[in-house]
């Protein structure tokens, strides 16, 4: 029954509409959290976001594939005729493409977007007009990065050993998750500053990694120490290096001989540190990155405009 | 706090962006109930809210929230809620989770932050929408949410800025409604819209600005009242306007009579002697006068006069 | 003398305009070539092909000069030409590909984006307009970059023959013009079907330029891998690297004419890798199918896209 | 002879509850305004007059048109400025509803010409010339309503046009909508949460709520209600309430005003508003009187008339009728 004309109405009052408003009753509040407390809510949120059931699942998924791939294309390369063992094809594998490729990758990916995906949702309005200092919130968030990127990295890594089942020695499963942990942190650490600081972070992530971890490090001489991955291999092959050399005649061969870098065997190698310089190396750079993270981020206007 | 620190305080303040000039020496304090903030686009508002929120430094000037500076001084934020004007959206997570996991942060313990985000988002009207992701919601549910996150810690200072916008009539007289309560409640909150039309029905204080300047505070009779420049326009409704014309014409208030449908239009320099004249006319009941009614009082005239 | 309206005017012309699909696709090629990156590719393609041209030519007065004083073969330049014409498609065949992604990424995916499509949708096309026009518009841009070249240089080498024999060479050595054609329609049916089919899956523009080019340039392993696998998974493999087909589509006739031994000892992949070699190379019936397939997705998905109402008053 | 007419139209998406429901209504030519809550089924009943939605049980005539068969001929004579922020990539103003007028079916030199008149015509000015993403709301808005009619439509529907503009730009669109629809006769169907301006330009308006159609209006409809009267007074206000009463008047309410005070230098007096219900014809005289003798001036009278959001919102909470 549609009717037409609509019948006249009554004195105009306030109209209640269908959902009623109870404005005085309104929960305790409290003062200002302490940072830490502050600190654990965002990470907590960072890693909820992460962690998520499908992006876990794919993550392991791409983790453990690649590790197999790799795997399985050492394997292919050790069958061919003069080629060196097993073993050294996974020692130089991890190397070549997961210190150099793989886990930056990994840390582009994961820890790089995790603050500057607040400012493109510009959820990060909420943050600044709540009780918790910007410094909190960059750290947070960062870590909420950084872990999950360790975690996934580990996996990588243990998964190529894994697959391979070429016997290596134990010391692997202890310095691979080290080295996946550091990679996640040092590069993680760049790419979560680059993406606080430039709008497009992931450009600015790429140009960086082609910049200092592809043409620096690949330079001859002293300048390789500027890169992070100098660092990186220094604590991969002075953690492993002694345990595989036992074990395979092709690493002892390349270790005896000068130790040449695996990208570009022109480039005369320049010695690895120790594993405990390398690790201080790696912690101050992170550090120092950090600290220009929060500075930028406690200075800046947020104007948050599209 | 003491009640005289109680809002918010702009001292002079200057923005600019590389060189554009955002706000250019604004001072204006804002206290206990509904002020209206309005101004054509590009005049500075969503600047001014930024300042407020802390979330920029003014390059001249000092801000005082609750009579602190709010740039990089999170405890001042305890106290202030803001609705921004673009979506601001967790696509991942329910509207309840990220509403908890916001109100835990203003430093409540996880169960009543689980509890006060539960009634914020009852109170806007999407109870039964909880459970859902905010990226499903349609623009006026992500309004809505968008009110809640900042109602939920119940601040003393309330910015919002467009808090009607893409809501249906419904909802936006609920929403006028829990704005005039907030206000009288004697909280702080600052309305930023472009429809003077519900700006005027949630606040009688405006606040006006253009090219990053203050034009204009005040209630808008107030305002009205200081633009003597512009003559007020008064609608005479009658069923006789020639006979009425002529007794207008001789009031000395009167300026211009304009015969328009339904009556006369007069513009007038002096209102008091002018409506004074009318009544009398009207008592005297020599020309019949159904209606009286100033025509560029409200709001909408006022913005129009001062932003021309 | 009269004062003409000064406000809105109706419009009495007539709605007979060109064809929806035409517009459509006039207005996609408009587009791309409005765009640094493409008109970038144009000119570095232009500039290899004047480069192998040269290079042809210098071999020319080399071999007339050898021919002169030896009265020796013309044939081993020849048999050249096709060689050349492949080094060239191999080299800019990186062009190619990054020239397809560039266009065709944005193809839909810019109208899901910016909700161009609720516009085009209220207006009276038809969602096989819509899918028309766009597909159209790869073909015609890949045009420059994979077909022209090697006809051109093609013609080129007919005309650099002694005068009265271009025709009879041209004739002769028609194989390699329809190598070339052949080498343009494989890669036009696949870069157009693969780009339409991810434009039309996601608004993101990076998203689409970035899976586009991974397909593209990871092609490579799916061959290897496919070369260790066996049986029809591996042929499937093999021939997913989509710019190695349509090279592989333009030498495979030279290559069985090669590979009778016809040829004799020609200089084209040794005899000792060939058996190898061979392996790597996909099924050329498999490498249409992947054709066939990719288009008709492409296809068919965009005709969906534009059927789907995303009018969301 | 109405523009649209509808006759039992139900639309319902997969086994969702029917987004229409047996909707019967008629649209009359002018502008219409068409209200309806979140979710009552505006955006499904203006994508089957479109003919975007084939699937759905009625009849649905458009300009003498059937919305289902001949759907491209609908669509050529109507135009339609969407809410959603649309712009297209990579594309000047001209070029764009150039392109927008090419798909009607116009030859691209024609769609050219329209495209500079109508984007002049809803005052781009210079703006033409650059890309529309970087257009501001505004100018983006007259954007939408250059390519709604660009081809000259005899029937446009305009979704919020007035969302996110500034006063100033609400007022220019809004002539240039009201100039359309009188001068040029175009038919408007007008959807729009914000009432006030759909009752400064509709003619009519049609209610939606929960799928069904509740109701039309016709906006001069909006008669006063007899004797109910609101009235101003300026200056000493005590006693004036109680005057009111012993003149017979009742009094229903009254507004929170302004009390007297002396900022400026100028003296400003009191003002205050009551709305009263006053029996008899020379009602309005009888309260000029009562003005008068209460020494107090009458700064606005006049009879209360009901606005489009109070009928509205009643129209909504009528129970539902079926």
């Amino acid at each position: 029954m549609s009717h037409d004309v609509i019948p006249p109405a009554d004195a105009k009052q306030p109209v209640e509409a269908d959902r009623p408003i109870d404005v005085a009753s309104h929960a305790p509040r409290r003062g200002m959290r302490a940072p830490l407390a502050g600190f654990l809510i965002v990470m907590g949120q960072g890693l909820r976001e992460a962690l998520q059931p499908k992006r876990l699942i794919v993550s392991i998924a791409i983790m453990v594939g690649l590790g197999a791939a790799i795997a399985f294309g050492a394997r292919a390369e050790a069958d061919r005729p003069f080629r060196r063992d097993l073993l050294f094809q996974i020692w130089e594998g991890i190397d070549l493409w997961v210190l150099q490729i793989l886990l930056p990758l990994v840390a582009l990916i994961l820890v790089g977007p995790v603050y500057s995906r607040e400012l493109r949702q510009r959820t990060m309005v909420y943050h600044l007009v709540r009780p918790v200092s910007r410094t909190t919130v960059f750290l947070a968030r960062f870590v909420s990065g950084v872990l999950p990127a360790a975690v996934f990295g580990t996996l990588l890594c243990l998964s190529i050993i894994a697959f391979a089942d070429a016997g290596a020695p134990p010391e692997v499963w202890t310095a691979l998750p080290l080295l996946a942990f550091f990679a996640a942190l040092v590069l993680g650490a760049i790419y979560c500053t680059l993406g606080a600081i430039f709008k497009r972070g992931l450009i600015a992530g790429l140009l960086y990694t082609f910049m200092m971890e592809v043409i620096v490090a690949g330079l001859p001489g002293n300048i390789q120490t500027l890169s992070v991955r100098f660092h990186l291999r220094s604590l991969y092959h002075g953690l492993v290096d002694p345990a595989f050399a036992e074990r395979s005649e092709g690493v002892r061969s390349r270790i005896d001989g000068t130790m040449q870098s695996a990208s570009n065997p022109l480039v005369e190698a320049v010695p690895f540190d120790p594993p405990q310089t390398a690790v201080m190396m790696l912690l101050g750079i992170a550090l120092a990155i950090l600290i220009i993270g929060v500075t930028h981020v406690r200075s800046r206007d947020f104007a948050l405009k599209d | 706090m003491s009640a005289a620190q109680a809002g918010i305080v702009l001292d002079r303040i200057s923005k600019w962006y590389g060189e554009v000039m955002a706000l250019n020496e604004v001072s204006a304090e804002f206290g206990p109930g509904v002020t209206g903030l309005l101004g054509p686009n590009g005049a500075g508002k969503s600047t001014l809210i930024k300042l407020i929120c802390g979330m920029l430094q003014p390059n001249l000037g000092q801000v005082l929230v609750n009579g602190k500076t709010p740039f990089n001084r999170p405890s001042v934020m305890t106290r202030v809620g803001l609705c921004p004007e673009q979506d601001a959206l967790y696509p991942q997570t329910s509207a309840w989770n990220a509403l908890t996991y916001l109100t835990r942060l203003q430093g409540f313990s996880a169960r009543d932050a689980r509890m006060g985000a539960r009634r914020a988002l009852e109170r806007v009207g999407l109870e039964n929408d909880l459970g859902r992701s905010v990226a499903g919601y349609s623009k006026g549910m992500r309004q809505r949410f968008k009110l809640a996150q900042a109602l939920a810690h119940d601040p003393d200072v309330i910015i919002l800025d467009e808090p009607l916008n893409g809501l249906d009539p419904p909802g936006r007289r609920t929403f006028s409604e829990l704005i005039r309560a907030l206000g009288a409640e004697g909280k702080c909150l600052l309305v930023s819209s472009h429809i003077l039309h519900e700006v005027e029905s949630v606040a009688r204080r405006i606040v006006v600005l253009n090219f990053g300047r203050v034009l204009a505070d005040g209630t808008s009779r107030e305002l009205r009242r200081e633009l003597p420049e512009f003559p007020l326009t008064v609608r005479l409704t009658t069923s006789e306007p020639a006979e009425l014309a002529r007794h207008i014409v001789a009031i000395d208030g009167a300026r211009r009579v304009e015969h328009v449908d339904g009556g006369l239009e007069v513009l007038t320099h002096h209102p008091a002697e002018f409506f004074d004249a009318v009544s009398e006319l009207a008592t005297s009941g020599t020309v019949p006068i159904e209606a009286v009614t100033p025509m560029d009082e409200d709001l909408e005239a006022v913005f129009r006069y001062l932003t021309q | 003398m009269a004062v003409y309206a000064r406000g809105y005017r109706t419009y009495d012309g007539d709605f007979r305009g060109p064809p929806v699909a035409w517009t459509i696709f006039r207005e996609g090629v408009a587009q791309a070539l409005r765009r640094k990156g493409f008109r970038w590719i144009l000119n570095i393609t232009a500039f290899i092909l004047l480069a192998t041209a040269g290079m042809i030519y210098i071999q020319v007065i080399v071999e007339k000069q050898a021919q002169r004083l030896t009265g020796g073969m013309v044939r081993a330049q020849l048999m050249e030409l096709d060689q050349i014409i492949h080094g060239f498609h191999a080299t800019t065949m990186f062009l190619v590909s990054l020239g397809a992604v560039l266009v065709g990424s944005g193809l839909v995916a810019d109208d899901l984006r910016t909700r161009a499509l609720s516009l085009f949708l209220v207006r009276p096309i038809r969602p096989v307009d819509y899918m028309l026009g766009k597909a159209l518009v790869l073909p015609a841009l890949l045009i420059p970059l994979a077909l022209l070249p090697g006809l051109v240089l093609w013609l080129l080498v007919g005309l650099w023959q002694p005068p009265g024999e271009t025709w009879t060479f041209l004739q002769e050595h028609s194989d390699i013009a329809w190598n070339v054609t052949r080498f343009y329609l494989v890669g036009a049916a696949q870069l157009t079907g693969l780009l339409l089919l991810l434009s039309s899956r996601t608004p993101r523009r990076g998203l689409v330029i970035g899976l586009s080019a991974a397909i593209l340039f990871g092609g490579p392993v799916l061959r290897a891998i496919g070369r260790l696998v066996l049986g029809p998974i591996g042929t499937l493999l093999k021939s997913l690297d989509l710019p190695n087909n349509m090279l592989w589509s333009f030498t495979r006739d030279r290559r069985e004419w090669q590979f009778e031994g016809q040829g004799g000892g020609g200089r084209w992949g040794g005899t000792t890798g060939e058996e190898r070699w061979l392996q790597w190379q996909p099924d050329p019936t498999v490498i249409y199918i992947v054709c066939f397939v990719l288009l008709a997705a492409g296809l068919y998905f965009t005709w969906r896209r534009a059927r789907s109402v995303e009018v969301d008053a | 002879m109405s523009i649209v007419s509808i006759q039992n139209l139900t639309k319902a998406y997969g086994s969702r509850p029917p987004a229409l429901r047996d909707v019967s209504l008629e649209i009359e030519p002018g502008v219409t305004g068409l209200l309806g809550p979140n979710g009552a089924g505006k955006s499904t009943l203006l994508q089957c007059v479109l003919g975007l939605l084939p699937d759905f049980d009625g009849e649905v005539r458009v300009l003498g048109l059937d919305a289902r068969r001949q759907r491209r001929e609908v669509r050529r004579r109507v135009g339609f400025m969407p809410e959603t922020d649309t712009y297209l990539y990579e594309m000047t103003g001209i070029r764009a509803v150039r392109l927008l007028g090419q798909l009607t079916g116009m030859p691209r030199n024609e769609a050219l010409r329209r495209a500079h008149e109508l984007l002049h015509h809803v005052g781009l000015g210079e703006a033409v010339y650059r890309d529309v993403k970087e257009y501001s709301t505004g100018m983006r808005q007259r954007f939408k309503l250059a390519q709604a009619m660009v081809h000259d439509p005899e029937l446009v529907f305009l979704d919020e046009p007035l969302a996110g503009l500034d006063p100033k730009a609400r007022d220019e669109l809004l002539k240039l909508i009201k100039d359309l629809a009188v001068e040029h006769g175009k038919h408007v169907i007008w959807s729009s949460h914000i009432l006030p301006d759909v009752q400064k330009v509709a003619d009519s308006v049609v209610v939606l709520h929960h799928g069904r159609f509740r109701g039309r209006f016709h906006l001069e409809d909006l008669a006063p209600r007899v004797g109910r009267f609101h009235i101003e007074a300026e200056g000493d206000l005590e006693h004036f309430e109680s005057a009111l009463e012993a003149g017979g008047v009742t009094v229903i309410g009254a507004d929170e005003g302004e009390g007297p005070e002396t900022g400026g230098g100028t003296l400003v007096e009191a003002r205050r508003g009551w709305t009263v219900d006053v029996a008899g014809d020379d009602a309005a005289r009888k309260l000029f009187a009562i003005a008068r003798e209460s020494g107090v001036r009458v700064r606005s009278l006049g009879q209360v008339a009901e606005d489009l959001e109070d009928i509205f919102l009643r129209i909504l909470r009528d129970p539902e009728s079926d």
